[in-house]
């Protein structure tokens, strides 16, 4: 044990990195979207090694769900992917509910559809505004905050807060959809794509904006499954991974929609399949209005959020009054020991939870599976051999949150 | 499904900038449409319903003081851990008194589970969300503070503190035999299971005679 | 492929090295042996029916309050063939380390450093392993059972300590002050199930 | 050799500071306006009436802002590069014409004076680069030398023609004999030599698409990322007496100077002015569209396309001229 400290001590430096410019970005620099570090060794201007740097937002969420109960965990993730909350919380309470077995109502899953797609384009417009502001394209980027801040107002509106939105509920969702918010969405959604055709005016095929991503950051099809890369990264090079269709959840499979793919795996690919994917996403929203059913919101038999962790502390929460509930759990035998992963497709990529559980209300371990963390591991694939501004360029094709990376 | 990509552009269209003058004329045009600029201090946005901002404690209006019966589910709930009650009973089996309720609502991270699990609605969180202060301790909430921040808040939104429902106290859509009974409060129609608002498919397949309002047209 | 069926498989291809298979919400898991795990997922990876070529997650568990050592679980999908299966190398808990799988899946590598940063389970062949997400000074491993929620004064990272006596004049207002009549809630929460171990 | 009234100099020379200084203060106000009306927000509102005294409470806080000197940094030369910058620019202001009667110093050779003064300016930003001791700063000064060489040429190469067009170097005489061509301006005839121009103005002024020296989004800052105060505020004044002055060549060179349609009373230099309000919304309006380039494109941008092209136009123009002739 007292070797493996010191090994993590020394950090190793390959002799030829001596001679190079070393240049560390981060993590407080205007493109490298929140703390993430890069440790550049320059060649000119040309990357020779990249080592990205992680960990400074780490809060440790993986400890903290071992102590929490599982509907208490969910507001924390919230602040796993803080641009997309919506589709964490769509993410946490289906993998909770596989691991529960707690069924969910038909509408309460077309709403939780409504908000991940809805989240996706926010995600998506919030990639877009920083990528282009990366490059320079600074008009795009208020542009995209524009359409940004009316899916804001709608979540405000759904569950009363814009960011950290803890709307779902295992079981269903918090609240049912009023009609000024389907009719906001509706209008948004006949709006957005005229809005698209702004932002592809100014940077679709402008030549400066085509030089700068086109042939760069290359990555193959094979390359980007051996690294772990998902979603519209792995996409853009052309490999066809999307949770929504191999492992349907909610409810995708009754949706039409389709999943654009890329073919050479540059920066341009990676921006036109984000871009498909908000007219896509527009379409699913449109069908789920379309579809929305009457119904409860909410399974009854779901654990209520007083759930208790460990059943011997029964005792002591009954003195707080929740035996009811209590009851129900062992009755329905809830609780169970074994292990699931379960992931869903956040707008970053796969977002997956492994949990194993010993049957307690809280899980034994919980790992995230985080896509911003692989997508990063992967910068060095992409950035080495190109030059500094690429770097910038690239990071913003991943489309990372740090927030999520470090968990 | 590959991505399309855009045509490739001409001779022409390159030596005459097309797409960089079709850009810039857009910038133009734009320059003369109306900024959507919301001016904060000056023009205050309406957060909407249920919105969750600065904590409050009700007022019960018959003993002035808070309607908490200190059964601790908040404290338990929180998953942040910002709320700290005390209380005491005078015998064995009667009821709680409480001595105390605070909220240090730095700490809070404003996942509305407190005014959700309350059995008798006496936390909630407010629409209102200008408290930034330059000192700790006025964002440490005590109980008078608690109320006091209550009574503003009828005051400011004209509120009316009997018939007022919070939708973490009583969410849309809900059944209301799941709900504890000082929950069951009357609500807006289009709030109940009854009035709910369905698509496009199911609205005609149900009976056309009672016109939705607000739904998809 | 159905999951039981490649855990079969597996079985039949490597009997010394299978341990148990578990199933779990039509999941399965096939518990290993740790000496031959590069074997084994060299052969996933590249077995035409089953052609494991994407690395879901590699996380750590540390099983050791169930009377076992650690687990590291390797969560496979095939986006070919789209099946997916889940392998748990066994790992004792005195000699905590296993095999690196980067040969196989190059996306392994930060993984394997976040293993080893969180759970302390050593990756051998892996040709940088060394902290990820906590400093490079920090002492322990927190997601081990036994690291302490709340750390003693000998137990913290010393880096901690400067910033909790600037924080300390900053937390006038926090719960300090007790009242001898009164129960304070955090008392009852910590009976009533919040603390955790 | 005329006699020299210092007096009547003097006052000239505070009035052209002056008047400069106040046009570069409102040219950070009227580019945070088009820009914002552009990005479809308001710029500068709270600070007077429309935040018209924006750019002066600018210039009070910067001028009251903590002087910050990195430890390792070569202090001499941290303090004289931005007042190189400066110096170089002002200068510059002293031979371009405002109109016929307006001019400090009226040399004959106004253009090329004007390049070498800009290109001083250069130094000041190399020496920031490399005085700030910061590797991003480093970097900044570098690409900056790099560009503004190269793209000296292209200009220098685009100008060629209108100094053949007109047989002379002096600013006033180059207005005198566009006049009197058959088109009024030299854009027209020029047209080859006016976009060379135009991409070289963005270039040399450091502007988007074209601004890699201090390229926020890879460099933070670039050459100027340790600077702060007062030795900020010198050097961004400097950046816009550049655009000021290169808007100047433009109108002087291109689009005719103080002439226009018809002359306006008492105000001789009413259409300069215009002019260079056009070119100053120009660079706005091309900073508010486009991304930037790279800094290797760029510099292939122009070696092999716009230097040749300024060749080729040289070119042209002895052939026309000759055939004119």
């Amino acid at each position: 044990m007292a070797a493996l400290e010191q090994r993590s001590m020394e950090i190793p430096i390959p002799a030829q990195e001596k001679e190079l410019f070393a240049l560390k970005m981060g993590p407080q620099h205007p493109a490298t979207h929140g703390v993430l570090r890069l440790d550049l060794f320059l060649d000119g201007e040309t990357i020779a090694i990249c080592k990205p740097d992680v960990g400074y937002l780490h809060r440790g969420f993986e400890k903290i769900a071992e102590n929490k109960s599982y509907a208490q965990f969910l507001p924390i993730t919230d602040r796993l992917d803080y641009i997309g909350a919506m589709a964490n919380n769509v993410g946490y309470c289906h993998a909770v509910e596989t691991l529960l077995n707690i069924e969910v109502p038909e509408r309460a899953n077309y709403i939780r559809t409504i908000v991940a797609e809805m989240s996706r384009i926010s995600g998506h417009l919030l990639w877009l505004a920083t990528h282009a502001l990366d490059i320079g394209a600074m008009t795009v980027f208020l542009y995209c905050f524009r359409e940004r801040e009316i899916l804001l107002d709608l979540f405000e509106e759904l569950c009363g807060a814009r960011l950290t939105t803890s709307y779902t509920r295992l079981g269903g969702v918090r609240q049912d959809v009023s009609a000024l918010f389907m009719d906001n969405l509706t209008k948004f959604t006949d709006d957005f794509p005229t809005k698209i055709a702004d932002y592809e005016t100014l940077i679709d095929t402008n030549r400066i904006w085509l030089k700068r991503t086109q042939n760069i950051g290359v990555i193959s099809g094979k390359q980007a499954v051996q690294l772990g890369f998902t979603g519209p990264t792995l996409r853009g090079s052309g490999v066809d991974y999307d949770v929504r269709k191999h492992r349907p959840y909610c409810v995708y499979d009754r949706l039409d929609f389709q999943v654009p793919l890329g073919r050479k795996g540059d920066i341009y690919d990676r921006y036109l399949c984000r871009m498909e994917e908000f007219r896509q996403s527009v379409a699913i929203i449109k069908q789920c209005l379309e579809q929305l059913p009457p119904g409860p919101i909410v399974n009854d038999d779901a654990p209520d959020l007083i759930m208790p962790i460990t059943p011997q502390r029964k005792v002591a929460a009954d003195s707080i009054g929740s035996s009811g509930i209590i009851q129900l759990m062992e009755d329905r035998n809830i609780y169970m020991e074994g292990d699931v992963y379960v992931s869903t497709e956040a707008p970053k990529g796969e977002l997956g939870f492994y949990f194993v559980s010993d049957g307690e209300g809280r899980p034994y371990r919980m790992h995230i599976r985080s896509p911003s963390f692989i997508h990063i591991g992967g910068i060095p694939a992409i950035c080495e051999g190109e030059m500094v501004a690429d770097v910038i360029a690239c990071i913003g094709s991943l489309d990372v949150v740090l927030g999520e990376c470090d968990r | 499904m590959i991505v399309k990509h855009k045509k490739k552009r001409n001779l022409l269209e390159t030596i005459f900038l097309v797409e960089i003058l079709k850009g810039m004329g857009l910038t133009l045009r734009r320059m003369f449409s109306k900024p959507v600029t919301c001016q904060y201090p000056t023009e205050k946005r309406q957060p909407s319903l249920g919105f969750r901002g600065k904590h409050a404690l009700v007022r019960n209006p018959h003993t002035q003081g808070s309607k908490c019966v200190a059964c601790l589910r908040c404290v338990t709930i929180c998953p942040s851990q910002c709320i700290s009650i005390r209380f005491h009973q005078d015998e064995e089996n009667g009821p709680r008194l409480l001595d105390s309720y605070e909220i240090e609502a730095l700490r809070c991270i404003y996942c509305g589970y407190c005014a959700e699990v309350c059995p008798v609605n006496a936390i909630l969180l407010t629409e209102s969300y200008e408290y930034s202060s330059y000192d700790r301790q006025s964002i440490f909430f005590d109980q008078e503070k608690l109320l006091a921040n209550w009574d503003e808040f009828m005051d400011q939104g004209n509120h009316n503190p009997h018939t007022y429902v919070n939708p973490f106290w009583r969410p849309r859509g809900c059944d209301i035999k799941g709900l504890a009974a000082p929950r069951r409060k009357a609500v807006p129609e289009e709030w109940t299971r009854e009035g709910q608002i369905v698509g496009r498919k199911h609205k005609a397949a149900a009976s056309p005679a009672p016109p939705e309002q607000g739904a998809k047209q | 492929m159905e999951p039981l069926a490649i855990a079969d498989k597996l079985k039949k291809k490597f009997p010394d090295d299978v341990l148990d298979i578990v199933e779990a919400r039509k999941q399965v898991g096939v518990i290993l042996r740790r000496d031959h795990i590069v074997e084994i997922c060299g052969w996933l990876h590249d077995d035409p029916d089953l052609l494991f070529d994407h690395l879901l997650g590699l996380c750590g568990v540390d099983y050791r309050p169930k009377g076992r050592g650690f687990e590291v679980v390797y969560n496979l999908y095939s986006i070919h063939n789209r099946h997916m299966i889940r392998l748990r190398a066994d790992i004792p808990e005195d000699e905590c380390w296993l095999d690196s799988v980067i040969p196989v899946w190059r996306g392994a590598d930060w993984h394997e450093r976040e293993c080893y940063d969180l759970l302390g389970i050593e990756f051998r062949g892996h040709p940088d392993l060394r902290r990820i997400l906590l400093p490079e000074d920090w002492q322990g491993h927190p997601l081990r059972k036994d690291y302490p929620l709340s750390p003693t004064k000998k137990t913290e990272w010393q880096g901690y300590e400067e910033l909790k006596e600037l924080s300390k004049a900053l937390r006038v207002h926090g719960f300090q002050q007790e009242s001898s009549n009164s129960k304070t809630a955090q008392h009852l929460v910590k009976e009533a199930g919040n603390g955790g171990t | 050799m005329a006699e020299i009234n210092f007096t009547k100099l003097l006052v000239h020379l505070v009035v052209l500071v002056d008047v400069v200084l106040l046009h570069v203060a409102y040219a950070t106000y009227f580019e945070r306006k088009v820009i914002g009306h552009m990005q479809m927000r308001m710029g500068p509102t709270r600070v007077g009436p429309m935040g018209l005294l924006q750019p002066i409470a600018d210039g009070i806080k910067l001028f009251f802002k903590e002087d910050i000197i990195p430890a390792a940094a070569d202090r001499p030369l941290f303090y004289a590069a931005p007042i190189i910058c400066l110096v170089a620019m002002l200068s510059c202001l002293a031979v371009l014409p405002f109109d016929p009667n307006h001019v400090l110093a009226d040399l004959n050779i106004g253009l090329i004076f004007i390049f070498a003064m800009s290109s001083l300016a250069s130094y000041g930003v190399v020496l920031a680069g490399w005085a700030s001791n910061s590797k991003y700063s480093f970097l900044g000064g570098m690409r900056s030398m790099s560009q503004v060489i190269s793209y000296e040429i292209a200009m220098g190469l685009s100008l060629v023609g209108v100094m053949m067009m007109t047989g002379s170097l002096n600013l006033g005489q180059i207005v005198a004999a566009q006049a009197a061509s058959p088109f009024g301006i030299y854009a027209i005839p020029q047209f080859i030599g006016f976009f060379v121009f135009v991409v070289s103005m963005l270039a040399e002024t450091n502007r988007v698409p074209f601004d890699l020296p201090e390229a926020e989004t890879e460099l933070v800052a670039g050459y100027c990322t340790e600077y702060s105060g007062i030795r900020f505020s010198l050097f961004f004044m400097a950046e816009y007496i550049g655009m000021i002055v290169m808007a100047s060549i433009g109108t002087i060179c291109f689009l005719g100077g103080w002439n226009g349609p018809f002359t306006v009373p008492y105000v001789p230099f009413f259409w300069f002015l215009l002019k260079i309000y056009a070119i100053m919304f120009f660079f706005f309006w091309v900073r508010a569209t486009l991304p930037r380039y790279r800094y290797d494109q760029l510099m292939d941008l122009g070696w092999k396309f716009l230097i040749p092209l300024a060749l080729a136009n040289i070119l042209l123009t002895g052939l026309m001229k000759t055939v004119l002739e």
